[in-house]
């Protein structure tokens, strides 16, 4: 089971701040491409992931990462701090 | 040296008020605000969203890296999260150091890295509608020259 | 814009707060205060000298082309003059601007300029004698990128 | 009649912070000459001019500046503000 998270427009488009997923995904793309799969939402918030960035365990992270023993993900637009 | 993520208003000078003081080796403290600015006449309010964890964890990196880089001797970090009425402080950083170069270009450092790469989307709530607000390249590309 | 040449002692936190708030356009604020340095760990004080009627024109000439060239919506410059004890603020300066560049960068030209350009001479005071503090070829040369 | 003002270590060297002249100099480096041969002090607070910076009517000027209408001349060292 993995906590995947959703911030600023990810998770408008999604619908949810959070969900816990059962996923065999080997790497961040592997569970972007379970997620698109599922459902229309997923496939609009996940469109380009050249905009997207992504967090393993609060750390960023690329999308050919691996899942091994990562218990949070987190998709979300590049940020705008400051 | 200290780091808040917070809901409640602050003032930056009121925060900065001693800082660096009473510290031996300090000769320049430099400090940055960031404040909401209403570009268009229409901003109704600025909404920041942050990632609970995530947002301490890459503040206190970007911290760490900054006082070993520029031998800081204290240092300070405020970032609001929630909603801000235009005019309103968003963040703000301190640097105190021996030298001036050094306090200025920590405190650069720290405003360019908290800007792309602590996790906090600013979105702008205007009459018409809301939007979010764009990364600029230009900010990414600031990182280039450290 | 404000200047104030005192003899003085005053709190640059203090006298920021406030600063740039409350003005359409600003989004970013820096302060820069420089404090007296025990360099050796034998000061007693730091004698500050200056030219009454040059210190003043001299301040707000450089003030004027900051704002000119950074297009400032806010400025402040303070500088002592006297006695001071070390951990002693000396002088700040403060630029509101609406980017963070901007501000930075007139807060960085204000700091070069009046070190070298304004009438004050520092003298240090240790139990042993006191010494005129020499201008150092690297502010002289930090005017060059201006 | 001219003011001349001396500040920090010219003023010390001088022994007084300000005087008030009768000179013909006609520019900053006559004055100069005038007042080294005046008295060893002077001679000693004006051995390297290069070390010095003047200005006249409070505004910084070169040392081969015309004196013609100056009220007030400022000898110093290089200033060490901020």
């Amino acid at each position: 089971m993995i906590d995947v998270l959703y911030f600023a427009w990810v998770r408008e488009r999604i619908g949810l701040p959070r969900e816990r997923l059962d996923t065999a995904a080997e790497t961040v793309a592997d569970l972007v491409a379970e997620l698109v799969a599922r459902e229309e939402r997923y496939a609009a918030a996940f469109a380009d992931t050249s905009a997207l960035r992504v967090a393993l365990d609060q750390e960023l992270a690329d999308f050919s990462a691996p899942l091994a023993g990562v218990r949070e993900v987190a998709f979300f637009p590049p940020m705008t701090g400051g | 040296m200290r780091v808040a993520v917070q809901a409640e208003a602050f003032d930056p000078g009121h925060e900065a008020t001693g800082f660096g003081q009473g510290m031996p080796g300090v000769g320049a403290v430099v400090t940055f605000a960031g404040v909401v600015r209403d570009t268009t006449g229409t901003l109704a309010a600025m909404e920041i969203e942050h990632y609970p964890g995530m947002t301490e964890r890459a503040i206190a990196g970007i911290l760490a890296e900054a006082v070993a880089r520029w031998h800081l001797l204290d240092a300070l970090v405020i970032h609001r999260h929630g909603r801000l009425g235009p005019g309103e402080p968003i963040m703000m950083v301190a640097t105190a150091a021996a030298h001036r170069a050094e306090a200025f270009a920590a405190a650069e450092f720290l405003m360019d890295y908290l800007k792309s790469r602590a996790p906090f989307w600013k979105k702008e709530i205007t009459a018409t509608g809301a939007e979010w607000v764009a990364a600029k390249d230009a900010d990414e590309d600031a990182l280039d020259r450290w």
